[in-house]
């Protein structure tokens, strides 16, 4: 990674433990990862996988262990209110529903005024302002008029727009995006990853996008963690990630996308059964019971997360992929 | 929670012979001195029914207190029946007992400043006289032909023949037509809502179900009587809620025959309870046209059931008087063959009549109603009769009784001191009002001669006739005696005399 | 697959379909949609949310009934039965949902789910339902002993989807029509669903009509492809033409809107698509794309393009088509 | 409220343990060894105080209190539970057909659910008695008709959530008629919010029939109801509070626990 | 269009509520033609013979059918009359007009107590739920619930008037009185009306504020750093009061008509008392003009628990929206 002074993020062995119904669960263990000032990372992982809690636990919202750095201070000895003070001011979030992340019976304009009141103790009229500014940015067309609007008199994407306009009411140096572009039609979720990549390369933010989509993320990410069961399995720099993807996981997860430059019809490799469950998490490597290259040691030791070489990509397999290129 | 009360003394006004028994006072004697000034609260049993003698009807046990503050008599009765001047000074009879001329009192005027006159008095009874005003009671002054003005001051009745109760007629505080209102009232018909009298105390306001209001009226040709600033009469059906109000202090006196209260009320020194025995009764109509009431040993059976002491003792913790006989212990017959509690006979009885014996009784759907009506099931079961309680609110109560809808139902004897007249009307084979539909020429023929006899004793005897005759026939059950009972503060006084209920605010002052 | 002696499966014939908006004014969710769809043929239906796929799908499920226009299956017209002679056909055309974990009654086993249509239909009586419904799971590759008398909730989505499917094809349908059933799965079990319908596809004969917003999707399974805009279709073309050249400017714009997962070609933005959807309250006049089309002309707003063939089998609405000018 | 979510606590237990008690009373009042009758009058002890021969001691009409008490919990509890019963299944024949159909015959529906809710209460009911007679089942049949509009709505309320869901659409393509898509696909559905208000209602049930006592409507004698023994007991409340605290603290108890075990139920339905 | 549309709805609405208010009338007139009592006999008492209530009747015109009663005294009503009492000849009018204020000031405060009560407890509950505190909360709720407003306003006047002697156990002091004595007064009664309502209150609110506690725009205001005050109350709380303003309206309607054991205790003259009397004593044109008031209140309370639905949330403001 580069120079100390550009590291904004730095998470060492983050757990998460929930109480379940099955019991004490897991749905984040050992997480270990870094975050460059106005870099993205991509979160990547099938449902389940401990992406939204991951980044919960980065908000400070659920009890969790080891280290979070965050700007150079310890955010696990941050108080409650010092959390909330950076949540929102410092760190921006997205949801991933932008029906439901939107209260309905408050105007956008107070919505995306409320960071700025109660972070930056703007004046009503700086807020204004600042919120006619932000809408324009994050492309609302006719954003005077739309600011006495209610959610439920936009469509999906505005809302998108919206809850990104929130989420950088405060000029945050960290964005986290959790699936911004599920909920959305294709064409929509196309606009607003260009949108997030424009604005964050226009304020120099971080970034953490969490997609379940390896090509959604394809495009505008720096760097791609890729999760599954509760562990980052696979985690480095977007080209040589997809240049060799190691992790058969990974590349499982890449070879299931439908694509629009494949020929037609085509049968696509898919990844069978699925995902573990947290209260019955397998021995030894977690995806080994889907894994058609699953060895002994598999099911007894779990991988330590390696790097073949000196390199920052990193992954977690007993008998990673030989390496060869994806794509066509 | 529309009381049972409600109908409690609901009767058309009567003629009495003025006998008074009793009006004991607990308590220690009031000073000489009555002070001046204060407001007094009573606690009333029911809501008011009016003041217009032809809308209202009759004065209810309520009433009665507003009527006596506000509107005045010719005359009072004392305790020896002897008339008292009011508004009157003077009664005498005609020699041939036909007519009475009446002196009215001079300088007197009404609240609403017209001048009391003979002209007041002429229009008052006149109006209650004319049939086409359909004036509900007019039967009981019916002996009176007609009242005529003499003089500015002065006043004759004249009477259809002799009649010895005309004094209660024009005394006795049950009846309507005895208060003398104000010619303009009557004439304005505002008379029902706002009466205006010549009284102690003046009407300020009535807010129903909530209080009626009188202030002292400064003009008042009695010098030294109506101490107080104003009286608040507060209609509380509720008798836990009446008398609650009197300990928390919202109310100074209250009307109640709650034993509860009333036992309570004895350990308190706070408290001061006045009473007064009258004549009438509690009672259990048979509606003797139907079987199997008409066979009179059903009657006796039940009447040998019934225990009269068992609800005396639960019902009223012993406040009310043991009833042998309708006359409140002013005519002492002794026992007058009454029935007493012998379940064994009137199993015998009953097995003599034969057949099974199932019967329906309304009562009133209070608290008390319920409460007499099952222990008379429970007494009844006792002996084989099975006894079905349907509880009616007073108004359907009422309309059963007089339609004769029932075969048992609880009613009331009204509070006359001479009960007379009432009996016949109650018990004459040929009467509107014999509810009971008793047939019984023995019965008759003793109401007549009671009528008839003017020798005291004789008459008596007539009467202890009568009741030893409802006995022995089992005409009816008794439920208790009448009593009237009223609990003041110790501060309040000069209420002593509570006859027929009445608390008599024009003597009643406050030493707090 | 050409040839007009081939027999049409289903003819859908001038559907419209409109109903009273919450808001006020009515909804004109279909307008004059006209399309059929030949025995064991694929058409996949393309369209951003909104634009009138469901409500096109339910019409023809008869579920309400369509506001006017026919709706023939085996040339026989549903539209015109009655509600207890259309239960009676009900088995020959079955549908899978968006959502599966919705679709399922959740207080009931799926396998009763799964039994429902032949129960309903009184088969209860003739053959052993339970037998049926055991094969029906295998059929969808779910082991009957183990999930039958599993509650949706204690099921994955995937699995949930593959129930819904079991249930549709229960009743041996000639047509089965898919609203969205991929579109709230993750990539890999999207994947697994595919594959599936592939399999189905194959082993029965089946007719789909499968609903989509995500091209990549509906260009895998699909023979040919309908793009259907605020309420009327803009295209109708054999996928081998369309994915090459899309004549209707709006079906380029879906096109190029496509992520491909790939970091050296981003792709996925398409500036066409920028401003909003128009109302379908009060839809814009003659051509409904207009109002974002690059290439909109006034003709454009007077007159309504019809759906023209511009090759064989290759249906147009558009005054000015494109001419090869389309991506991949 | 609590433990929700939990597993049964110890409040859950001892709700279902007095319920158990109080309904086994009620079973078996007829056939317990009591040395009273429930009508018997001792006019040695009135209102006497709780020892003795009377266990709890006797009303101010010398009535052993605990056999009025025993046979007083079949009242309670037959008010208790056929009043809201019989809402619940007007509720369902209306309520159901209302969110169904929509249209003039859910307007109907919900007007005459308005009327009857606009309606005073106490008119009804006076009415009811008046014309029927005060007893047990006019009582039942009286409150469970003026519970139904409350039921119609909620089970109005609780259907129209699945008109348009997707398994109800599935159901309707797989062949199934109206009639039996309400039935084996929303009613398992809405059974539980309905009981869970049922029992809730339950308890409000057990309260009004106290208050008609108060107002004389009540069951008719012998047959006691704990309302009517708080009633009828008020007379008495200074000299004997025993008369009203022994009913009050069945009714209040029992009340009591019927909320808790309402209030359980209600907690399961919402989280799943 | 819009606009017809939206005179649609009101006019619509409007109807439905006339609707109601003639039924509710109409089945009152039916209804309490059946009872068994009489007022001729409440007028006549006990002494009357039958000659006289017939007279009576003929009087007062109740020999006349049912419907044609109903249809006179509708006509009145449109023309602004509610006629006399028949027992005692007072304006209905003027009874309704006194005994009015008494109802009014009780739900006002006893639905005030029950927010004050209902509210606080309902969010903290909500937000702790589970907690300790929660589980506290809610067995003292049940507790009140659990018990009669009529037990415990018998065991409130024992304790707060006859022991301690702080408030009168009885009775209504008007607020021309002054505002002290006249709330002393109301306290009582409110209380216990109160205390039985404000948990039922308090549990829609506390169900509905936990669900929408859930929701993700509540997620986003807590990652947008607002602090939990605030959440609580401008995000979570307005979106929560939907059920809780439903109840709300329905407990005020009907305490309107249906205190009556509350202010017999207490010997207030509120209108459930006016009615109940009336209805003993089949005081017809009384029992009218209360059931029309107790309607009308019910309708209105009605609609503006509606209107309420619209301020709450502005996706039910179907009219304003359309431009």
């Amino acid at each position: 990674m580069s120079g100390a002074d550009g590291l904004l993020l730095d998470i060492r062995d983050l757990t998460v433990e929930l109480r379940s119904p099955g019991g004490l669960i897991q749905p984040v263990d050992k997480v270990t990862f870094s975050l460059d000032r106005g870099k993205t990372l991509a979160v990547v992982g099938e449902s389940g996988s401990g992406k939204s809690m991951l980044c919960r636990a980065i908000l400070g919202l659920v009890p969790s262990r080891g280290s979070i750095v965050f700007n150079g201070h310890e955010a696990g000895r941050l108080s409650a209110g010092v959390m909330n003070r950076i949540r929102g001011r410092d760190i921006g979030v997205v949801l991933q529903n932008p029906l439901s992340s939107l209260n309905p019976v408050m105007t956008i304009a107070r919505q995306i005024m409320e960071p700025m009141r109660c972070h930056l103790k703007l004046s009503k009229r700086e807020s204004r302002e600042k919120t006619l500014n932000l809408l324009g940015a994050v492309g609302i067309p006719q954003p005077h008029e739309r600011m006495a609007c209610y959610p439920h008199q936009l469509s999906g994407g505005m809302r998108q727009r919206v809850a990104i306009a929130i989420a950088l009411a405060c000029d945050p140096q960290l964005l986290i995006a959790d699936e911004p572009t599920t909920a959305l039609d294709v064409t929509v979720q196309a606009e607003i990853l260009g949108l997030l990549s424009r604005l964050q390369r226009e304020r120099n933010m971080a970034l953490i996008l969490v997609s379940h989509d390896l090509g959604v993320v394809a495009g505008v990410a720096d760097d791609i963690a890729v999760m599954y069961a509760g562990r980052i399995v696979e985690l480095g720099p977007t080209g040589a990630l997809f240049a060799r993807m190691r992790m058969r996981y990974t590349r499982a997860l890449f070879d299931a996308i439908p694509r629009i430059d494949e020929p037609l019809q085509r049968r696509l490799p898919d990844i069978p059964g699925q995902p573990p469950d947290f209260s019955a998490l397998p021995v030894g490597c977690r995806f080994a019971p889907r894994c058609a290259s699953a060895g002994e040691i598999c099911h007894r030791e779990y991988p330590p997360l390696t790097a073949d070489n000196a390199d920052r990509h990193l992954f977690a397999c007993w008998f990673p992929c030989a390496g060869t290129e994806v794509g066509r | 929670m529309n009381s049972g009360l409600y109908r409690k003394l609901r009767w058309f006004a009567g003629l009495c012979m003025a006998v008074v028994l009793t009006s004991v006072v607990q308590g220690e004697c009031a000073p000489a001195k009555p002070k001046t000034g204060g407001t007094l609260t009573v606690g009333m049993e029911l809501e008011f029914r009016g003041f217009d003698p032809l809308k209202a009807n009759f004065l209810g046990i309520a009433d009665r207190n507003v009527i006596m503050a506000v509107e005045e008599r010719l005359f009072d009765m004392d305790a020896k029946g002897n008339l008292v001047p009011e508004l009157a000074l003077s009664a005498k009879p005609a020699k041939d007992g036909k007519s009475w001329t009446i002196k009215l009192r001079k300088g007197v005027s009404f609240h609403d400043n017209t001048p009391f006159n003979a002209d007041a008095v002429v229009s008052h009874w006149q109006r209650l006289l004319d049939p086409k005003n359909r004036y509900f009671a007019r039967y009981a002054i019916e002996p009176i032909d007609t009242v005529q003005k003499v003089d500015e001051f002065t006043v004759r009745f004249l009477l259809k023949h002799p009649w010895a109760p005309f004094k209660n007629a024009l005394s006795a505080p049950q009846s309507f037509a005895v208060f003398i209102p104000s010619p303009k009232a009557i004439k304005e018909d505002t008379l029902n809502r706002v009466p205006i009298g010549t009284g102690p105390y003046m009407f300020k306001e009535w807010l129903p179900n909530d209080r009626l209001t009188v202030v002292r009226n400064p003009n008042y040709w009695r010098k030294g009587k109506a101490h107080l600033d104003s009286v608040i009469f507060r209609p509380m059906p509720d008798m836990q809620a009446r008398f609650a109000s009197l300990q928390s202090g919202e109310s100074d006196v209250i009307q109640t025959d709650r034993g509860a209260s009333i036992v309570q009320a004895r350990e308190d020194r706070s408290l001061r309870i006045y009473t007064s025995d009258t004549g009438g009764a509690y009672n259990f109509l048979f509606n003797t046209s139907r079987p199997p009431l008409d066979d009179a040993r059903v009657r006796q059976a039940l009447a040998h059931a019934w225990n009269q002491d068992l609800l005396l003792k639960a019902d009223y913790k012993g406040t009310l008087p043991l009833a042998k006989d309708p006359f409140g212990g002013l005519i002492n017959c002794g026992d007058s063959a009454y029935r007493q509690y012998d379940p064994a006979k009137a199993r015998k009885l009953l097995a003599e009549y034969g057949k099974p014996v199932e019967l329906e009784m309304n009562h009133t759907n209070t608290p008390r109603g319920k409460e007499a009506g099952e222990i008379m099931q429970r007494l009844f079961k006792e002996v084989g009769v099975t006894l079905k309680l349907t509880p009616l609110a007073e108004a359907q109560l009422s309309k059963r009784g007089i339609g004769g809808e029932f075969q048992i139902t609880g009613w009331k004897m009204m509070d006359f001191e001479e009960m007379g007249p009432l009996l016949k009307g109650n018990l004459s084979s040929d009467s509107k009002l014999n509810f009971g539909k008793y047939q019984n020429p023995k019965m008759d023929a003793l109401l007549i001669k009671q009528e008839m006899i003017s020798d005291p004793k004789e008459r008596q005897k007539a009467l202890c006739g009568v009741a030893k005759l409802i006995n022995e026939d089992a005409v009816f059950l008794y439920g208790g005696g009448r009593r009237f009972h009223v609990i003041a503060k110790a501060g309040v006084k000069g209420i002593d005399n509570i006859r027929h209920g009445v608390i008599r605010v024009s003597d009643a002052w406050l030493d707090k | 697959m050409s040839g007009n002696g081939q027999k049409y499966l289903l003819q859908v014939e001038n559907l419209i379909v409109e109903f009273p908006s919450a808001q006020g004014g009515r909804v004109h969710a279909v307008s004059g949609v006209s399309f059929d769809i030949k025995a064991g043929e694929t058409l996949g239906l393309v369209g951003e949310s909104g634009c009138g796929k469901s409500s096109l799908a339910r019409a023809i499920m008869q579920i309400p009934p369509p506001n006017s226009g026919r709706v023939l299956l085996d040339g026989v017209e549903l539209t015109s039965r009655h509600n207890r002679e259309l239960r009676e056909v009900r088995g020959s055309f079955q549908m899978v949902f968006q959502d599966p974990l919705a679709a399922l009654n959740p207080v009931k086993t799926v396998g009763e789910s799964v039994e429902l249509p032949l129960r309903a239909t009184g088969l209860d009586k003739k053959i052993d339902v339970r037998k049926v419904a055991y094969e029906a799971f295998a059929g969808v590759g779910l082991a009957p002993e183990q999930y039958f008398d599993r509650k949706p909730a204690q099921l994955s989505g995937g699995q949930c989807q593959r129930v819904c499917i079991a249930r549709a094809l229960i009743s041996r349908p000639k047509l089965l029509l898919c609203d969205e059933p991929v579109s709230s799965l993750d990539v890999s079990v999207q994947a697994q669903i595919i594959n599936l319908l592939h399999d189905l596809k194959q082993l029965r004969g089946l007719s789909l009509l499968f609903i989509s917003h995500d091209l990549a999707v509906v260009k895998n399974i699909s023979d040919r492809v309908a793009v259907m805009y605020l309420g009327r279709l803009c295209e109708v073309a054999p996928c081998t033409g369309f994915f090459l050249a899309p004549a209707h400017p709006y079906s380029s714009a879906l096109i190029a809107a496509v992520p491909r997962p790939d970091p050296r070609q981003p792709g996925g933005i398409s500036s066409l698509l920028g401003s909003e959807l128009p109302s379908t309250i009060t839809p814009p006049s003659g051509c409904r794309f207009r109002t974002r089309c690059p290439h909109a002309q006034p003709l454009c707003a007077e007159v309504q393009p019809e759906l023209l063939e511009i090759s064989p089998d290759h249906l147009v609405a558009c005054h000015f088509p494109l001419h090869e000018e389309g991506r991949c | 409220m609590a433990d929700l979510g939990r597993k049964p606590g110890i409040t859950f237990y001892l709700a279902c343990g007095w319920l158990a008690l109080v309904v086994l009373c009620a079973l078996c009042a007829g056939v317990l060894p009591l040395h009273f009758t429930l009508d018997q009058i001792d006019s040695d002890h009135l209102a006497a105080g709780p020892g003795g021969a009377h266990l709890l001691g006797t009303d101010a009409m010398g009535r052993d209190l605990l056999v009025r008490l025993l046979f007083g919990s079949r009242v309670s509890l037959i008010v208790g539970s056929c009043a809201p019963l019989l809402g619940l299944v007007v509720g369902l024949l209306l309520g159901m057909p209302a969110a169904w159909c929509r249209g003039w015959s859910e307007r109907l529906i919900m007007t005459a659910t308005d009327v009857i809710l606009a309606f005073p209460a106490l008119i009804f009911l006076l009415v009811f008695t008046a014309i029927l007679g005060p007893k047990l089942i006019t009582i039942t049949l009286g409150l469970g008709l003026l519970l139904s509009p409350r039921f119609i709505r909620v089970v109005r309320a609780n259907t129209a959530r699945f008109r348009e869901r997707e398994f109800i659409l599935a159901a309707r393509i797989g062949g199934a008629g109206e009639v039996s898509i309400l039935l084996k696909e929303v009613l398992p559905n809405i059974m539980g919010p309905l009981l869970a208000y049922t029992l809730v209602v339950t308890g409000y049930v057990i309260v009004v029939e106290g208050g008609l006592a108060f107002l004389g409507l009540s069951v008719p004698s012998p047959a006691p109801s704990w309302g009517g023994m708080i009633a009828a007991g008020r007379d008495v409340l200074e000299e004997a509070p025993h008369v009203v605290i022994f009913p009050m603290a069945t009714m209040f108890l029992t009340v009591l626990a019927v909320n808790l075990l309402g209030d359980r139920l209600r907690g399961r339905y919402e989280r799943s | 269009m819009v606009f017809g549309r939206a005179a649609t709805v009101v006019w619509k609405k409007l109807l439905h509520l006339l609707l109601v208010v003639l039924a509710v009338t109409l089945l009152t007139f039916v209804m309490t033609d059946r009872l068994p009592a009489d007022i001729a006999a409440e007028i006549s008492g006990r002494g009357a013979t039958a000659a006289d209530l017939a007279e009576v009747r003929e009087r007062l015109g109740l020999n006349r059918p049912v419907l044609i009663r109903y249809a006179s005294w509708l006509g009145d009503v449109c023309l602004g009359r509610l006629g006399n009492s028949l027992a005692t000849e007072l304006p209905v009018k003027e009874s309704l007009r006194s005994h009015l204020p008494v109802t009014l000031e009780l739900l006002f405060l006893s639905q005030l107590f029950a927010l004050l009560l209902a509210l606080p407890a309902g969010i903290i509950t909500a937000w702790r739920a589970g907690s300790r505190l929660d589980r506290l909360t809610g067995t003292f709720a049940f507790a009140c619930a659990s018990l009669p407003n009529y037990v415990l306003a018998m065991g409130m006047v024992m304790l707060f008037s006859l022991k301690f002697k702080l408030l009168p156990a009885t009775g209504y002091t008007p607020l021309s009185a002054g505002l002290a004595a006249n709330l002393k007064g109301f306290l009582l009664p409110a209380l216990a009306i109160a205390l039985v309502e404000w948990v039922i209150l308090m549990r829609v609110l506390r169900t509905d504020l936990i669900a929408t506690l859930k929701e993700d725009y509540i997620l986003l205001a807590r990652c947008k750093g607002v602090p939990a005050w605030r959440i609580l109350l401008v995000h979570a709380l307005r979106p929560s009061l939907f059920t809780f303003i439903t109840v709300l309206g329905m407990q005020t309607a009907s305490l309107i008509g249906g205190a009556v054991i509350i202010e017999t205790i207490f010997a207030l003259p509120g209108i459930g008392r006016l009615l109940v009397n009336a209805i003993f004593a089949q005081d017809y044109p009384l029992i009218q003009g209360t059931v029309l008031l107790i309607t009308l209140a019910y309708v209105l309370i009605n609609f503006l628990v509606d209107l309420c639905y619209g301020l709450l949330d502005p996706r039910l403001r179907k009219v304003a929206d359309n431009g």
